[in-house]
């Protein structure tokens, strides 16, 4: 049944103006499509296609290309299969639409791609912080957040001089690559 | 930083009291001994899973590895308990509430430092969310190492505490008065000028009689300057009325 | 389906039944910590007779937890690769993962079954820890998460490197060896733990490191730019380097060092001629600093002096006795391991850099020292050795009797020679194999079968000449005997030499390591030959200083006496290459660098 | 004391009001709180806030090499690590088109199914201690520590394991540990009844959990709701099953489901998972003497080792619902990109939100406990 089902998503797929298709094996499909096709795709999946169960939605960060990856992995228990639908967004100004009232668990996904890289989702029921509630520097997940010069920048290092450090410096010796140097 | 403080002397008196401070009656040094020795067959552990370590509190507490044998048993309010365990990495945000929870422990109290997070950020010292040396915000009795440390390790941790507080060596909770300034300004310079407990812990030091010259200094005037009334530290979150979907 | 009908009611009683629990054997464990299991990951030791500081532990490690730290009184060799470093360990930030132990190249480093450690805030140094094999407190505590092969994340194992099957090659002059495809290159690049052993074991410190990532990372530009930054000959060292760096290989404790040689000739071969002169030109001063260098010999010594001083805007001309640039490199190394037109591209890029070199003068005959000092601000003299050693046995003088190193040159010169049916070579060093080789080459062509011995002085275990060598050349039919010392030359009553009589060697050195061969004088062979090739040694003919000059300089034991920087006694008197330190084209280079930064700072010092 | 700033607030007489629950809360599962705005003592609505444990593993991950990021990830989930592992390590071996051996995907089956017991062992555990049941929990976190010694013996490390890496496992499974391990499991199979005597036929228990906490089969598919959650409702979902990964299509098991869809059902679920993951174990058992071959295949240096570009989304099934993995690189030593998609950031947020309404604040507790969510895996 499920070889049946997928021959049929496939023609479907394939029918679809702006939508690249890729089938990888039988479970997994890539698909590529405009970020304003994007939400009538999913509700097609759902409704048509069996898709209802929203597996993640991940956001990467390409800053090369000054855009983000928006990945929504649909499921669906019927055909047993994967369609991971990606599309492409100006990382300025960062703003999407929402895909809460196809798949209610996006609130989630949506709620932590917010606070994570700063991109906002018009129509999602919360936008409020979740994890960083007491975090007020950029969003963290951002290529252009550099995670070690904050650290270095707002914390310090246990400064270890035991007693056969000292000995051996006595000597001559002593540290000579500190751990952070090689990174 | 650690060691500034290190350079700072501690005042004369105290170490008198730290090494047994004779006293005139001797049934009072019986009594002191007698006290020492409950205090260390009674801990009472605070209830609080800081981090990733907390995973082997359950078998050191249940049967296989049984604390209570120790007389260390759980307790799920701060204000009866007297160890903290802070097991392993402190998010910032976690870093405000062990903080708020240690004010708050009546006095002795005895925090130990599990796993490597505690000592200079482990796993994660790369990470903008956690704290790496806990001893610059909490002055820190008794450290086990480990990533995690296992449940024998725990144990053995704790009954290193218990020979401390036995022998009264086990004197952190007054260093966290003596140098409140130090460890303010640490918890300052992490959570903002206008950080504020609701603990006044100056007031605590003059009644224990724990005040030195590092009690008071440019972070508690700082303190003093950002006062406002007491809140509890907030969630920041706003709960909605919501109907069941 | 479920396995309970919870529906079903319970007997109420039924949680009663565990009262039957009183009557078993408690769970709890003792206080004292249990043994922990086999290979469980605590706390580290290490084995420092094995380690050898390459700190590749400190890079795998996720945490930062490891520093490396100097311990004064251990051995410290950069030839062998080794150094007085060792991994100090961070247990605040230590997470017991194993990847040190999984990835150390040497397998010094290991976890052993000891997990209590408890400090106060005040002993909190004891955190850091210097592993030695006695363990964090001193206690014996079995090994735990250990060396396996399983569990090895080193690649032990070079990639094969094609070669002309002997069939094929053993009468003609082509290149043996194919070189590595990119796909090759980048694994084997890969497996490179940029420990750095090579740098410093390499006598011109060759970036190493910097071009195998760069070669990792599908850069091959980038390489040559990292190989050009110490080395102009790098076509030829990437062919016939002696390669002290792999030696020095961190990976070649427990396996095969990584192929650095072949990665240099891959980036070389990867990248086009004319980039390569472009990367090796970025550098190069825009100013012409009106100083005159003449450097005599056309060897990779003087010319990679040329190199350094032309870039620095130094008019340099180069003197070759000889018709054609390379010096030993040339004359000395067979067409099969370094083909001519590669030496030619290393010499390209620096007379393309504006190094005028002139064939074809010999100093001393068409000009004479005394026109150089007077010409030109600095003279370097890097004329290499260029006259065999005899071994002065009794019929040594025969005309039959050749000097390895004139017959190479012969050779490569195309001059015709009378190849012999039957020959042996005295030496066993990569010269004898080069010179038995070729003429086999020779022998296969002329005669169709090969009639080659070796004779040399060391046994197998010893042997001089590199083990590829001995196994191609055994390939291509030359027979090696080792530890045969050379008796006498045979001559019969026409004056006809017809062969060689060696003796079995005892020993070599004596007791205070001097060269003292002595031999087994009941155990004679005679080999027999129509022609004998001394391959022990050359040395340098010195004619060209004159009487005058030469009684001026200062010798050591026939050997000029420079200082630290190559000058000789004079101060406007440099010398370089195989005629100071001995054959062997990477030092040569090493030296024309240093020679070029003397002379500079002389310069800058003079004007 | 400051009595100058207590002052005390006017506010209007009401029987609602907000109260923070957490996260130094026994009746929290790890270091999570709530909001809850109550009347009386039943909720109105709840409010998760996380982030307690937030580490930043996703970008922690980026910044260190794809072979040291296997030490990090099974922080990511402390009481269930292995999944973890073995999802990251699924992930890059299709990046890298790595053909895991035989061997090493039987040995991986047989780490996830001791994790998934020890994981449903501390479950189940928890929620009995919230109902006030502590002798459940002595026993589930005791027999719990005895995989763990196994896992100690197998991989060296007893709760996080660090075994699995891309390619393959780390070492050899030690001389007799088969054996050991089949008297665990026939000594964990001989507590199944104990277990259901003193908790599961509980009539306590049973009517604690009855009800509490229930959602219908459309709600959890609506919420996103996975694993032993879903099944409680009635649906036969697993990934293990169908979306098959290593060697579970060649095992024989039974997906069992229960109808109830409340906090009954789900320690139900749990229970019968034991016995599901013991019968894989058994079989794991069976075979593995039979397949010899390497336990890793060859990798590269992983100081020097650049996984070839391209994403992956590799699933596993996880002791508490569907794990996630989305790794993309762009062929370089690090990921670009690791996104972790726990099942408890569902259950641990929208849902268990969802299901408080209504009920009395001290079935919040066993909601949470019965969804089983893991709060470091939500924060990451």
């Amino acid at each position: 049944m499920s070889k049946e089902l997928n021959i049929w998503l496939d023609n479907l797929l394939s029918d679809i103006e702006s939508v690249q298709f890729q089938r990888r094996n039988s479970r997994r499909v890539r698909v590529d499509v405009g970020s304003e096709a994007l939400p009538a795709l999913l509700e097609l999946l759902q409704g048509r296609a069996s898709y209802v169960h929203l597996s993640a939605i991940t956001c990467v960060d390409w800053i090369e290309d000054g855009q983000f990856e928006l990945v929504y992995h649909v499921w669906s228990y019927e055909t047993r299969s994967l369609v991971s639908v990606h599309t492409r967004i100006p990382r300025d100004p960062g703003v999407y639409l929402s895909i809460y009232d196809l798949y209610q668990p996006a609130a989630f996904f949506e709620r932590d791609i917010h606070e994570m890289y700063g991109l906002y989702f018009e129509g999602s029921p919360d936008m409020e912080k979740f994890i960083l509630t007491e975090w007020n520097g950029p969003p963290p997940m951002r290529k252009d957040f550099d995670g070690e010069a904050f650290v270095n920048e707002h914390f310090h290092w246990e400064q270890y001089h035991p007693q056969w450090l000292k000995d051996l410096e006595e000597e001559g010796g002593g540290i000579t690559v500190r751990p952070e140097d090689v990174r | 930083m650690s060691n500034e403080l290190e350079n700072i002397p501690i005042r004369q008196e105290l170490e008198v009291l730290q090494s047994g401070q004779k006293r005139t009656n001797p049934l009072a040094n019986v009594f002191d001994g007698l006290v020492k020795f409950c205090r260390s067959r009674s801990m009472f552990m605070l209830h609080y899973c800081t981090g990733c370590g907390a995973i082997e509190l359950p078998p050191a507490m249940t049967s296989r590895f049984d604390m209570e044998r120790l007389g260390i048993q759980p307790m799920v309010t701060p204000r009866q308990a007297d160890i903290l365990l802070i097991t392993g990495y402190v998010s910032i945000k976690t870093l405000k509430r062990i903080i708020l929870t240690y004010e708050q422990m009546g006095s002795p109290k005895y925090v130990i430092g599990i796993c490597s997070c505690t000592v200079n950020g482990g796993m994660y010292w790369q990470s903008y969310a956690t704290a790496k040396v806990l001893r610059d915000y909490l002055p820190v009795d008794v450290y086990i190492a480990g990533c995690m440390p296992r449940p024998e390790a725990v144990i053995s941790g704790l009954r290193e505490l218990m020979e401390d507080i036995s022998s009264g060596r086990a004197e952190s909770w007054k260093k966290y008065y003596q140098h409140y300034d130090y460890y303010l300004g640490n918890q300052q310079k992490l959570f903002g000028e206008d950080w504020q407990t609701p603990t006044d812990i100056i007031a605590e030091a003059r009644h224990y009689d724990l005040m030195t010259e590092h009690t008071l200094g440019e972070h508690t005037a700082l303190l003093e300057k950002h006062q406002k009334p007491l809140e509890a530290l907030e969630m920041r979150l706003s709960v909605k009325d919501k109907q069941k979907v | 389906m479920p396995d309970i009908p919870y529906k079903d009611k319970g007997s109420i009683l039924g949680p009663l039944k565990t009262l039957g629990f009183f009557a078993r054997r408690p769970v709890t464990e003792p206080f004292e910590p249990r043994p922990a299991a086999d290979s469980y990951r605590g706390f580290h030791v290490n084995d420092w007779e094995k380690c050898i500081g390459c700190s590749t532990c400190q890079k795998v490690c996720d945490n930062a937890a490891i520093t490396m730290v100097k311990i004064p009184g251990l051995p410290e060799d950069p030839v062998l690769g080794v150094r007085n470093e060792r991994p100090a360990i961070d247990y605040g930030r230590c997470c017991w993962c194993g990847l040190c132990v999984d990835i150390c190249p040497t397998g010094s480093i290991s976890l052993t079954t000891e997990y209590v450690h408890v400090c106060r805030e005040n002993e909190l140094d004891s955190y850091f820890v210097l592993p030695d094999p006695n363990g964090i407190h001193g206690k014996h505590f079995d090994k735990g998460w250990d060396k396996t092969a399983d569990a090895d994340l080193v690649d032990l194992h070079q990639q094969p490197m094609g070669e002309v099957e002997p069939q094929q090659r053993d009468d003609n002059f082509d290149e043996i060896v194919h070189g590595f495809t990119s796909q090759q290159a980048i694994i084997e690049a890969s497996r490179c733990v940029q420990c750095g052993m090579c740098h410093e074991s390499c006598p011109t410190h060759m970036n190493a490191p910097e071009y195998i990532r760069a070669i990792w990372e599908g850069n091959a530009e980038e390489a040559v730019r990292q190989i050009y930054r110490s080395n102009p000959f790098s076509h030829v060292c990437g062919r016939v380097c002696t390669r002290r760096c792999e030696t020095a290989c961190s990976i070649g404790r427990r396996g095969d060092p990584v192929a650095i040689r072949w990665l240099k000739r891959y980036a070389m071969d990867a990248v086009s001629d004319e980039r390569i002169r472009e990367i090796a030109a970025e550098g190069k001063v825009d100013y012409i600093s009106g100083k005159k260098i003449a450097i005599i010999g056309a060897g990779p010594a003087g010319l990679t002096a040329a190199y350094d001083l032309v870039k620095k805007g130094h008019d340099v001309t180069v003197f070759e006795a000889l018709d054609k640039p390379g010096g030993m490199t040339r004359y000395g190394i067979p067409e099969y391991r370094l083909p001519y037109d590669r030496l030619d591209a290393d010499v390209e890029v620096i007379t393309s850099l504006g190094v005028t070199i002139q064939y074809n003068t010999r100093i001393g005959r068409d000009i004479g020292m005394d026109v150089l000092e007077r010409d030109y601000d600095a003279v370097v003299v890097a004329i290499g050795l260029q006259q065999g050693r005899s071994t002065r046995i009794p019929g040594s003088d025969h005309k039959q009797v050749r000097k390895a190193v004139k017959l190479l040159r012969k050779i490569t010169q195309g001059k015709p020679f009378k190849v012999p049916r039957t020959a042996v070579v005295i030496g066993g060093g990569n010269v004898a194999m080069d010179i038995a080789r070729s003429l086999a080459r020779l022998q296969k062509q002329q005669y169709g079968e090969v009639r080659m011995t070796v004779a040399a002085l060391e046994d197998f275990d010893h042997f001089l000449a590199d083990p590829e060598e001995v196994t191609e050349a055994r390939e291509e039919g030359v027979v090696i005997l080792d530890s045969r010392g050379p008796k006498q030359c045979l001559v019969d009553e026409n004056g006809k030499l017809i062969g060689l009589a060696t003796l079995g060697v005892v020993s070599i050195f004596d007791q205070d390591g001097r060269f003292a061969p002595r031999y087994d004088d009941s155990d004679e062979q005679v080999h027999q030959a129509d022609m004998v090739i001394e391959s022990i040694g050359q040395m340098t003919d010195v004619s060209l200083f004159g009487d005058e000059l030469t009684e001026r300089l200062e010798w050591n034991r026939g050997r000029l006496r420079v200082d630290e920087n190559g000058r000789t006694s004079e101060p406007w008197l440099w010398s370089a290459g195989d005629m100071v330190f001995g054959p062997d084209v990477v030092h040569a280079v090493a030296d024309g660098h240093r020679v070029a930064a003397g002379i500079e700072e002389y310069l800058g010092v003079k004007q | 004391m400051r009595p100058e700033n207590y002052q005390a607030k006017n506010h209007p007489p009401s029987h609602e009001f907000e109260l923070n629950f957490g996260p130094n809360h026994p009746g929290i599962e790890g270091n999570y709180a709530f909001k809850v705005k109550l009347n009386g003592d039943t909720v109105l609505s709840a409010r998760a806030d996380g982030g307690y444990l937030h580490r930043g593993f996703e970008k922690l991950m980026e910044g260190r090499l794809w072979i040291q990021n296997i030490a990090l990830v099974p922080r990511i989930c402390v009481p269930d690590p292995v999944p973890m592992e073995v999802c990251y390590s699924l992930a890059i071996e299709e990046l890298g088109g790595l053909e895991v051996p035989e061997r090493a995907q039987w040995i991986r089956v047989m780490q996830l199914e001791m994790s998934r017991l020890a994981a449903h062992l501390f479950a189940f555990g928890g929620h009995a201690a919230t109902t006030g049941m502590y002798t459940t929990m002595f026993w589930g976190v005791a027999d719990r520590d005895l995989i763990l010694d196994r896992f100690e013996e197998l991989t060296g490390g007893r709760v996080y394991s660090i075994y699995n890496i891309p390619g393959g496992v780390r070492r050899e499974v030690p001389d007799g540990f088969l054996e050991r391990m089949s008297s665990l499991l026939d000594y964990l199979e001989s507590r199944l009844p104990d277990y259901d005597n003193l908790f599961f036929r509980n009539q306590v228990f049973i009517k604690r959990a009855r009800d509490v906490g229930a959602m219908t089969q459309e709600q959890a598919l609506k919420w996103g709701v996975t694993g032993p959650n879903l099944r409680a409702t009635g649906l036969a979902f697993d990934v293990r099953r169908d979306d098959p990964y290593l060697v579970y299509d060649q095992l024989d098991f039974e997906i069992p489901t229960e109808p109830g869809g409340d906090a009954l059902s789900r320690n139900l679920v749990r229970r019968s998972e034991l016995k599901q993951s013991i019968r894989i174990l058994r079989q794991v058992i069976e075979r593995l003497p039979s397949i010899r071959g390497p336990i890793r295949c060859p990798i590269p240096n992983p100081l020097a080792w650049n996984v070839p570009a391209g994403e992956s989304y590799t699933r596993v099934e996880s002791s508490k619902g569907e794990l996630a993995y989305y790794v993309v690189s762009t062929g370089g030593d690090k990921p670009y990109r690791v996104h972790v998609r726990g099942p408890s950031s569902m259950h641990a947020v929208q849902v268990l939100e969802n299901l408080a309404v209504g009920s009395r604040l001290e079935d919040v507790a066993q909601i949470m406990f019965s969804l089983d969510a893991c709060p470091p895996e939500v924060d990451r």
